[in-house]
């Protein structure tokens, strides 16, 4: 499933920490553009002898908190976990569109599904050692899972409720013995998961970074600052979260699948925190980094592309930002005053907030480009209307915009923002704040720290009637964008974790995106048709107002190359060669 | 003009002549002390007696050269063993004080830097003039001390101002002003912060000092009967000019000019018949730049008359005495 | 214990036993006032001497309640105001005033005369008439400026714009507004200078003769305390140690203090008698020797007076001292 | 002495105590700063919610919890944050120490050595164009925003003149610790260390340049230079000795609230992760843990600088010696 | 320097020590400077919307990067974009020397001229506001612990000694963010999260202690004042005296302290907006604007260096005042440390 994301509003460097590590985002990504970008992709296709060795060194604002790969659900640990564990399949380490869907890694096979998707049946590769010297077996993998819940991996609940038995490990983990749910055979190497309702999602589920296979005798606790031993190329020897991360070589590692789990080239990767980006940038550009983790501050974007053409990384991700709007709380009970906004809002002005065209594109439906799905259209344009939806947002449509707020019968009413502190959101909660004044609401901004923003938002407790936010799939799928978003089920009540923040709730449209999903299980093209029209079904109800899609823009040292960036796992840190 | 004390065979220690210092004030100068001249010969005391505002600190600090108030201006003669001091540079001003002339102030309990021992600022000064080692200086420190009537003077010498008693912290100041055997000593109202008892005993050790140590003395109070107790010769000030000089017994009994008999009259008696009420001067002392024209104590004068809107000169009234009074010599208005 | 008056008129104010202590960090007591007894008489002036620390001010302080006494108890007028409320107190308070040293600091400084004369009157009701008006306030103001020999003008002026004379008779000016019995003057003279000193002393003796007023005069001055008193109490640490007629008091004192105390000042019209030897300072209040508190200091000190504090008892009718060896023979007569 | 001691320690406790209360009730009453939701994770189910809930105690009564978290804090040392999994904050802040520690050192060395050469130069010429000239600078100091003094610095160090010779040297924004690279802690630090210096600079020499000119007026200055001293021992031994007093008190009390966190906004403008810039991230972040280890620490030094500036007293003042 | 060397007073009759004060204050030309400067400043501040809607044409609040304006016959973009080969960023137009955008625009294609006379009202008015507000609360804080003592003084001043324990900003910066979710709620006044009011109390709260020290300290002094005491004796009820004979000396520490301790408010204020924690947006204050700023510090200088300097020329000109003030009132050691 998904997770929040943001970022890749240019944190600047006041913006603490902590925060920035919940706000970088995991991401999936797909490699676009740039020529420097597209020469490497070149280079990926050669053997990875000749450039081999050498120390990577990236800076990073500041680290990503617990190393833990079944608990870390930071886009910057991800990063560096990505060498380091691996799951039993995985997204292709290539990039482009045609890094989906997953491939076989631990599994020496992508499982069929059985029992109309109730069963799934794997082998287990033979040879893969831990970075301890252990060698991986079917017990790992259950213990694996089984640690999933005792451990209080977030996904628990969302990603591995429908094996058997799950219900009773999320709520007793302790005693959690998951044996109708998974079971083994270490002759054979096989591992079946019985599942109680089909799940079509499964398979990216058992891609996805929380079902790291670590050793069966892994804590069944947060591990921290200390990670457990993993199957991948590298192995990480020192960590400090506020000071540096570096990794080394895996001696028992071999390449068993070049596309699942590549060799890496540098010897060591070394990560340094703590510089702002300002800095981190200024260091990139004088050689002393090889990567900057955070994406290129706005105002020099400019001299980055004026000055280092040829060593930005630009990259799409599934990231967009829109601000969700409270269908249960005046004005936005009333479809209208919903559209009007969606109609009136300056999609132009929102670009230019996050560096212009090159970096931002304007969005008016709720599945990303690039995500399964995804079908370009717009329905709040200049000349376009949810019946006759135009290909693409072209300019805002003011008058209609006052027109529905007329016929709504809400101007004048009292409208607050809440909207992250930090920079770019705070210029689009501004543009936002404008936009309503001048549909004649009496509109007012109030921000806060992204991490606490996240979570209060979603509380129906805090009756915020509109809320600036971003959102990014942990991997590629439409369901992370519609059903997590819109669905009745995501309904929360009183709690912090409630992702349907406009509070949507409509049967019939829950009705279309199931249908959409279990789809997926039978026929994939016919599934993504579906959810295209779930996305214009909903959009017509106007719950939220997307505004941007983002791509990130980072800057490489002049020695470093071979830049791959996955749809799932951003740069490839493995891959880079020193030169 | 100076006074002399015709009984004085010794040589003139100090001689100042004509000393006049003005301070500028709302555009115009105003006179702070008026042509003060008088001479002090080795090992005499003088008291320079007056009532507050008249000018006697002034005079003592202008001679020591502590005056340094911006546009302050100093004008007429001080003339130290025959050294001029008026415009003396800083240097050689500064080898004098402390070491030839010493000054000694009105309250003993801040005269001292309050986070040294007493001991150690004895020995600050007997360095800052002679080249003796710190315990050298603390020697002479604990000898001066004893002499001054320091109970345990070495351990007194390693105690805080503080710590001491007032008159003990006073006995410390002059121990610390003899430090270097001055020739002259100012001594600023030593004892008005003292009581009575300890007072006595500090005036004692005063006028012990010209023959234990040689020293000469200008004593300025505000306290006839501490003159009368200690002085050789009195001159007494009104409003920054001099209105009376004479020696001590002489004066007192027999005072010339208007201002000293009316301000020896309104001292309560001690002894004798009580008056009903005291014969006191009417109105107040006037302050600096609101002194009137001619003979300044004229407007409380009760024999003032036309000739006193000029200045009286000091002029000899009989008895070695001078007055600056124009009717001094007719005029003994005893009540 | 209390005091045979000289004159048969009535007791004003009556002391028992009066003591007041501070606690002081470190488990020490400062006894400011030990167990002291007297009374006053209408129409008398009670004069109370001794030097800085004697607890003089404190005790004055005291009879107004404006410190809370220890223990002991004050009569005014028969009348217990010892522990009195505020709000009963505030009656008596127009009955019973005082007068205080430091003449600028009893005026507030942001206040016109005028206000602060009329201040009394504002918050007391006149008794007869009740509550004052304007006019009333007005008449009574420009009578008390006549009665202390101010200009009517004063009332719109501020204090700074006087002289310390002048800002002494607006304080006693304040005192006299509610037209009080007793008035207890703490140092009412002893900054200012001695031309004007005598002008105030003389101001008290009027006022005394117009009024009918009793006074408690508070001074480390004997002269001052001669002048103007018809009885004396000699402090010193804290206890009374003689009290009787002024001249008695000082002119044959039975207490060795007393006598070192009177034969201490310097008195111009004595002329150089030489002081007499005096040893020691005073002890700190907070460490009083033991038995009679002067024995370190007397010269005539015996065993007895290191163990035993001698009470306070007659040697004359009307003349009191506490000593074990009164010096009634020792007395010498001046004239 | 000893009682004066205890009864000191008990104040600090007292007002210690005051403090961590206050911080943790007020966590509980703003809303939005339940960590539950983000300790848990994104969309983290119900029952992991309840998890997480239960494992850090958010479901005990308030006194208890507060008693776990001092417990964790002070007793076990384990506390970790609320914002950041697994991450512990005693060490973050022991982390951070070092780094404030170097920032506010270098600061308080310059703006010691400026401002008493500028307090004293100026008292010294009181009244002349130079007294003018260093009251003015002081004021201009004292009336700049350090933040913004700090973007200026940068913009001009890093940005407009980083190519002359002049700030060709300067590095990035950043920390480098002292054990690692003296040199490149130096560079890393020096401007930082003149921007925050510059407000203490003016309020010290005012201060300074006031307590000396009324020093002036004192009588043991008068005796002193009664003694025939020179003016410039009567300056620094009478003068500034005795000055030296109010000026180490108030100097500890600043260096304190400095070290405690007081130099936040330096820090944050040079992107050094000191205590200051760490509290105000947890504070941002609503991080309780962090919050309270770090106000602690900032309220432990601030009472301990007062303990160390009475001890100063003691040792400066003979006259408070004998008063206790 | 003698006792004996009084400067004379002033000659003239019957002036309080009010009107001496405003005499000296009247010829003192730092002093007469600085107000000078803080009136023309205020003044410009307060007419910002006139030079905003006939001078320069725009709104101060509204964002305008998608807009363009016309100078010298050509329209521009008001943000502009790069000329590299990835066409990345845009950079808002700088300073035009004509009337619109007289000084450039900000990163929301805001101009910067405009916004800097309106964040000049905010800034100058809850500074202004702040500093009466933290004088009351310090007379109410450190007259009831000055003249009361015993218990009372005890436990205000253990209440002060708490608050003095917290680095200052980090307090005020530890209230804002309590505060800039939902808003105050006293009793039944809820203040939303965007009013003024809300920095103004808490740089007021934050500055509590700093003031009310020698407020304190000013009244213990007066408390023992031989002209309270001799009022006592005379019968005159406690609220009297405070009314009459302590407060008005009390407002001599006030007077003084005033002007400084507006100083220290508009800096705590210009850190707080400039954290994003005082004036919320669209409103601007001059530390919302250098925060603005910081983003373009290195392609827009004038964006961060405008407040700033603005910032820098108000706050000396309250510390000269306050000097003048002090050194006019004579009052130099109750007020030598003030912030």
């Amino acid at each position: 499933m998904l997770r929040c994301l943001t970022f890749a509003a240019r944190m600047n460097f006041l913006r603490a920490s902590t925060l920035a590590v919940i706000a970088q985002t995991l991401s999936v990504s797909v490699v676009i553009l740039s020529p420097a970008v597209a020469m490497a992709q070149n280079d990926s296709q050669t053997p990875p002898l000749p450039h081999s060795g050498g120390t990577l060194r990236m800076v990073a604002q500041s680290s990503g908190g617990t190393l833990d790969p079944q608990i870390s659900y930071m886009a910057l640990t991800r990063q560096f976990e990505t060498p380091v564990y691996d799951t039993l399949l995985a997204y292709p380490k290539f990039a482009g569109a045609r890094a989906v869907p997953v491939i076989a890694s631990l599994a020496e096979n992508v499982p069929q599904p059985e029992d109309d998707g109730l069963t799934y049946r794997i082998t287990l590769r033979k040879g893969i050692r831990f970075s301890n010297g252990h060698e991986l077996n079917t017990e790992d993998v259950a213990a694996s899972f089984r640690r999933i819940f005792k451990a209080g991996s977030p996904t628990a609940g969302p990603y591995y409720s429908h094996l058997k038995g799950a219900k009773e490990c999320l709520a007793d983990p302790a005693h959690c013995t998951l044996k109708e749910g998974i079971t083994t055979d270490p002759a054979s190497r096989t591992v079946t998961f019985h599942l109680d309702t089909p799940d079509p999602e499964f398979l990216p589920r058992l891609a996805w970074s929380h079902s790291a296979i670590l050793p069966a005798d892994t804590p069944a606790s947060d591990t921290g600052n200390t990670a457990p031993p993993g199957t991948g190329p590298y192995r990480i020897t020192g960590y400090d979260p506020t000071r540096f991360l570096r990794m080394e070589r895996n001696p028992y590692f071999h390449e068993w699948a070049h596309d699942a789990q590549p060799a890496g080239y540098p010897d060591i990767i070394e990560a340094t925190f703590g510089l702002d980006q300002e800095s981190e940038l200024t260091a990139v550009e004088n050689g002393q980094f090889d990567w900057m983790y955070e994406s290129i501050p706005l105002d020099r974007l400019g001299e980055a592309g004026d000055h280092f053409a040829g060593q930005v990384q630009i990259y799409s991700q599934l990231l967009y930002y829109y601000a969700a709007l409270n269908t249960t709380l005046p004005p936005f009970d009333n479809l209208k005053a919903r559209q009007a906004l969606n109609y009136a809002v300056n999609r132009h002005a929102m670009v230019i907030y996050h560096g212009g065209p090159a970096v931002a594109t304007p969005i008016c439906q709720l599945i990303p480009s690039g995500a399964p799905g995804f079908d370009s259209s717009c329905a709040y344009t200049k000349g376009a209307s949810p019946e006759h939806p135009a290909a693409e947002w072209k300019a805002p449509d003011l008058e209609k915009a006052r027109q529905l707020v007329r016929e709504s019968g809400t101007a004048g009413q009292k409208i607050t923002i809440v909207a992250p502190l930090d920079g770019r959101y705070g210029a689009m909660a501004t543009e936002l704040r404008n936009t309503l004044a001048q549909l004649g609401y009496d509109a007012s901004v109030r921000s806060m720290t992204q991490a606490v923003q996240f979570s209060y938002i979603q509380n129906s407790d805090n009756r915020v009637q509109i809320a600036l936010t971003g959102w990014q799939a942990d991997y590629p799928s439409a369901s992370s964008f519609l059903q997590t978003l819109y669905s009745c089920t995501t309904i929360h009540p009183h709690s912090d974790n409630s992702l349907n923040v406009s509070a949507y709730c409509n049967p019939d449209i829950d009705a279309l995106m199931d249908q959409s999903a279990m789809l997926a299980l039978k026929d994939y093209d016919a599934s993504n048709a579906s959810w295209a029209r779930a996305d214009r079904a909903l959009m017509a109800q106007a719950p939220s107002v997307p505004l941007v899609q983002i791509r990130r823009v980072t800057l490489l040292a002049k020695r470093v190359h071979n830049a791959i960036a996955t749809l799932n796992d951003d740069l490839l840190l493995s891959q880079l060669q020193i030169k | 003009m100076a006074v002399n004390f015709p009984h004085s065979t010794s040589q003139p220690l100090l001689e100042v002549k004509d000393l006049c210092v003005s301070i500028p004030s709302y555009g115009r100068s105003v006179a702070l002390i008026e042509h003060i001249s008088f001479t002090l010969r080795e090992r005499e005391i003088l008291g320079l007696v007056g009532e507050s505002g008249s000018g006697k600190s002034v005079t003592a600090t202008a001679i020591m050269g502590l005056l340094d108030t911006p546009g302050l201006k100093i004008t007429g003669s001080v003339r130290f063993r025959g050294q001029e001091l008026v415009g003396l540079s800083a240097r050689k001003m500064r080898a004098i004080r402390g070491r030839d002339i010493a000054m000694i102030f009105q309250d003993p309990m801040t005269a001292f830097t309050p986070v040294y021992t007493v001991g150690w600022q004895i020995d600050e000064q007997i360095m800052a003039h002679e080249r003796l080692s710190r315990k050298q200086a603390r020697e002479r420190t604990v000898q001066l001390l004893a002499e001054m009537g320091v109970p345990d003077p070495t351990r007194t010498a390693n105690r805080y101002p503080h710590q001491l008693s007032g008159g003990l912290r006073q006995r410390a100041v002059i121990a610390m002003a003899l430090s270097c055997n001055p020739t002259l000593l100012i001594a600023d109202e030593p004892t008005t912060a003292l009581d009575v008892t300890v007072q006595a005993q500090i005036l004692e050790l005063i006028s012990t000092l010209r023959d234990t140590h040689g020293s000469s003395v200008l004593l300025i109070t505000h306290d006839m009967g501490v003159v009368a107790e200690t002085c050789d010769s009195v001159m007494v000030l009104y409003s920054g000019r001099i209105a009376e000089t004479g020696l001590a017994e002489a004066l007192f009994a027999h005072p010339r000019h208007p201002y000293t008999t009316a301000l020896l009259n309104s001292i309560p008696p001690f002894y004798g018949e009580r008056p009903h009420r005291l014969p006191a001067i009417a109105g107040t002392p006037p302050a600096p730049h609101e002194r009137p024209a001619g003979c300044a104590f004229s407007p409380r004068c009760h024999d003032a008359q036309t000739i006193c809107s000029t200045i009286p000169p000091l002029s000899p009234a009989g008895n070695g005495q001078q007055a600056a009074c124009f009717f001094s010599t007719s005029g003994q208005q005893e009540h | 214990m209390s005091i045979p008056a000289p004159d048969t008129t009535k007791t004003l104010l009556e002391v028992r036993h009066l003591h007041k202590t501070y606690q002081l960090p470190g488990r020490k007591t400062l006894k400011a006032v030990d167990d002291i007894s007297f009374s006053v008489r209408q129409g008398e002036v009670l004069g109370l001497v001794g030097e800085s620390g004697c607890g003089k001010s404190t005790l004055g302080r005291c009879l107004l309640r404006l410190l809370p006494a220890s223990s002991g108890s004050i009569l005014f007028d028969g009348q217990d105001i010892t522990r009195l409320s505020e709000r009963k107190l505030r009656p008596l308070r127009q009955r019973l005033q005082m007068v205080f040293q430091d003449s600028s600091a009893s005026l507030n400084p942001r206040r016109r005369i005028g206000d602060l004369l009329a201040e009394p009157l504002r918050v007391h009701a006149d008794p007869i008439n009740g509550k004052h008006t304007a006019d009333m306030i007005t008449a009574r103001l420009t009578e008390l400026l006549d009665l202390v020999g101010l200009p009517r003008s004063a009332l719109e002026r501020y204090p700074h714009e006087f002289s310390g004379g002048q800002k002494q008779r607006i304080n006693i000016a304040r005192a006299l507004t509610l037209s009080p019995q007793l008035i207890v003057a703490d140092e009412p003279v002893s900054a200012l200078d001695v031309s004007v000193q005598a002008q105030i002393i003389n101001l008290f003796a009027d006022l005394q003769d117009q009024l009918g007023l009793t006074y408690v005069f508070i001074s480390h001055d004997l002269s001052v305390v001669r002048q103007i008193s018809t009885r004396v109490a000699v402090m010193y640490l804290g206890s009374i140690v003689e009290i009787g007629e002024t001249d008695t008091v000082l002119h044959t004192p039975a207490h060795p203090y007393t006598s070192m105390l009177t034969q201490a000042i310097p008195h111009p019209t004595k002329g150089k008698t030489g002081l007499p030897a005096i040893t020691g300072d005073i002890p700190s209040p907070v460490s009083r020797p033991s038995g009679c508190h002067f024995h370190p200091r007397c010269p005539y000190a015996q065993a007895i007076c290191r163990e035993k504090a001698p009470a306070l008892e007659n040697v004359k009718p009307s003349h009191m001292v506490s000593c074990h060896f009164p010096l009634v023979a020792l007395q010498k007569i001046y004239v | 002495m000893l009682s004066a001691f205890l009864r000191r320690v008990g104040q600090t406790l007292i007002v210690l105590f005051g403090i961590s209360v206050l911080v943790f009730l007020v966590f509980f009453a703003t809303p939005g700063a339940d960590p539950t939701a983000r300790i848990a994770g994104r969309n983290a189910s119900p029952q992991t919610m309840e998890k997480v809930r239960h494992e850090y105690g958010f479901d005990r009564p308030l006194p208890f919890q507060y008693a776990t978290m001092m417990k964790k804090l002070f007793i076990t040392r384990d506390l970790t944050s609320y914002a950041n999994r697994g991450e512990q904050v005693v060490p973050e802040i022991i982390q951070a120490a070092p780094v404030t520690l170097s920032l506010v050192c270098g600061s308080a060395v310059i703006w010691l050595i400026v401002s008493v050469a500028m307090g004293t130069l100026a008292a010294a010429m009181k009244g002349s164009w130079v007294d003018r000239t260093l009251i003015m600078l002081g004021l201009v100091g004292i009336s700049m925003p350090v933040f913004w003094l700090g973007q200026v610095a940068n913009l001009i160090s890093l940005s407009r003149y980083h190519d002359t010779w002049l700030f060709s040297w300067v590095p990035g924004p950043g920390y480098v610790p002292l054990t690692q690279n003296p040199l490149a802690w130096f560079k890393a630090l020096v401007i930082p260390w003149c921007v925050l210096a510059v407000m203490f600079i003016g309020i010290y020499s005012r201060i300074l340049r006031a307590d000396l000119v009324a020093l002036a007026q004192e009588d043991f200055m008068r005796t002193a230079r009664a003694k025939g001293l020179s003016p410039a021992r009567i300056l620094v031994f009478h003068g500034l000795r005795t000055s030296a007093i109010t000026y180490v008190s108030l100097f500890g009390l600043d260096f304190a609230q400095l070290l405690g966190g007081g130099a936040l906004l330096t820090e944050v403008v040079f992107g050094l992760p000191g205590v200051g810039r760490l509290t105000y991230q947890a504070l941002t972040n609503l991080d309780l843990p962090l919050i309270m280890a770090t106000v602690m620490y900032s309220a432990t030094f601030v009472v301990l600088a007062n303990a160390v500036v009475d001890i100063l007293y003691i040792l400066l003042d003979p006259r408070v010696r004998d008063g206790r | 320097m003698t006792t004996d060397l009084q400067t004379p007073a002033s000659p003239a009759p019957s002036v309080s020590l009010w009107r001496q004060a405003a005499r000296t204050l009247l010829a003192d030309k730092g002093s007469m400077t600085a107000l000078a400067v803080l009136c023309i400043i205020v003044l410009a501040c307060l007419l910002a919307p006139l030079y905003a809607h006939y001078v320069a044409h725009t709104d101060a609040f509204a964002s305008n990067v998608a807009g363009s304006i016309v100078l010298n016959g050509h329209e521009v973009d008001i943000m502009q974009p790069n000329d590299n080969p990835l066409h990345l960023g845009l950079s808002p137009i700088g300073p035009t020397g004509h009337t619109a955008y007289l000084l450039g625009a900000d990163s929301q294609g805001r101009d910067i001229a405009a916004r800097l006379l309106y964040g000049g009202r905010n800034s100058l008015m809850i500074s202004a506001c702040a500093a009466v507000l933290c004088l009351f609360l310090s007379t109410l804080v450190g007259v009831t612990a000055g003249y009361f003592g015993g218990i009372t003084d005890s436990i205000l001043s253990r209440l002060m000694d708490i608050m003095w324990a917290v680095p200052v900003y980090l307090f005020a910066i530890s209230l804002s963010i309590i505060t800039v979710r939902h808003g105050l709620q006293i009793g039944p006044f809820t203040i939303e999260a965007d009013n003024l009011l809300i920095p103004i109390i808490i740089i007021a709260l934050v500055y509590v202690p700093y003031a009310a020290r020698p407020v304190r300290g000013r009244v213990m002094v007066l408390r023992q004042a031989e002209f309270v005491t001799a009022a006592r004796c005379l019968g005159v009820p406690q609220w009297r005296v405070l009314l009459f004979d302590i407060l008005p000396n009390v407002l001599i520490t006030l007077v003084v302290l005033g002007p400084l301790l507006m100083a220290l408010s508009l800096l705590a204020e210009s850190a707080l907006s400039f954290l994003s924690l005082g004036v919320q947006a669209p409103a601007a204050s001059w530390g919302t604007m250098i925060q603005d700023g910081e983003g373009l510090i290195y392609s827009r200088p004038v964006v961060a260096i405008a407040p700033g300097l603005a910032i820098v020329f108000v706050v000396l000109a309250l510390n000269i005042l306050g000097d003048g003030l002090r050194d006019a009132l004579d009052i130099r050691n109750a007020t030598r440390r003030s912030r």
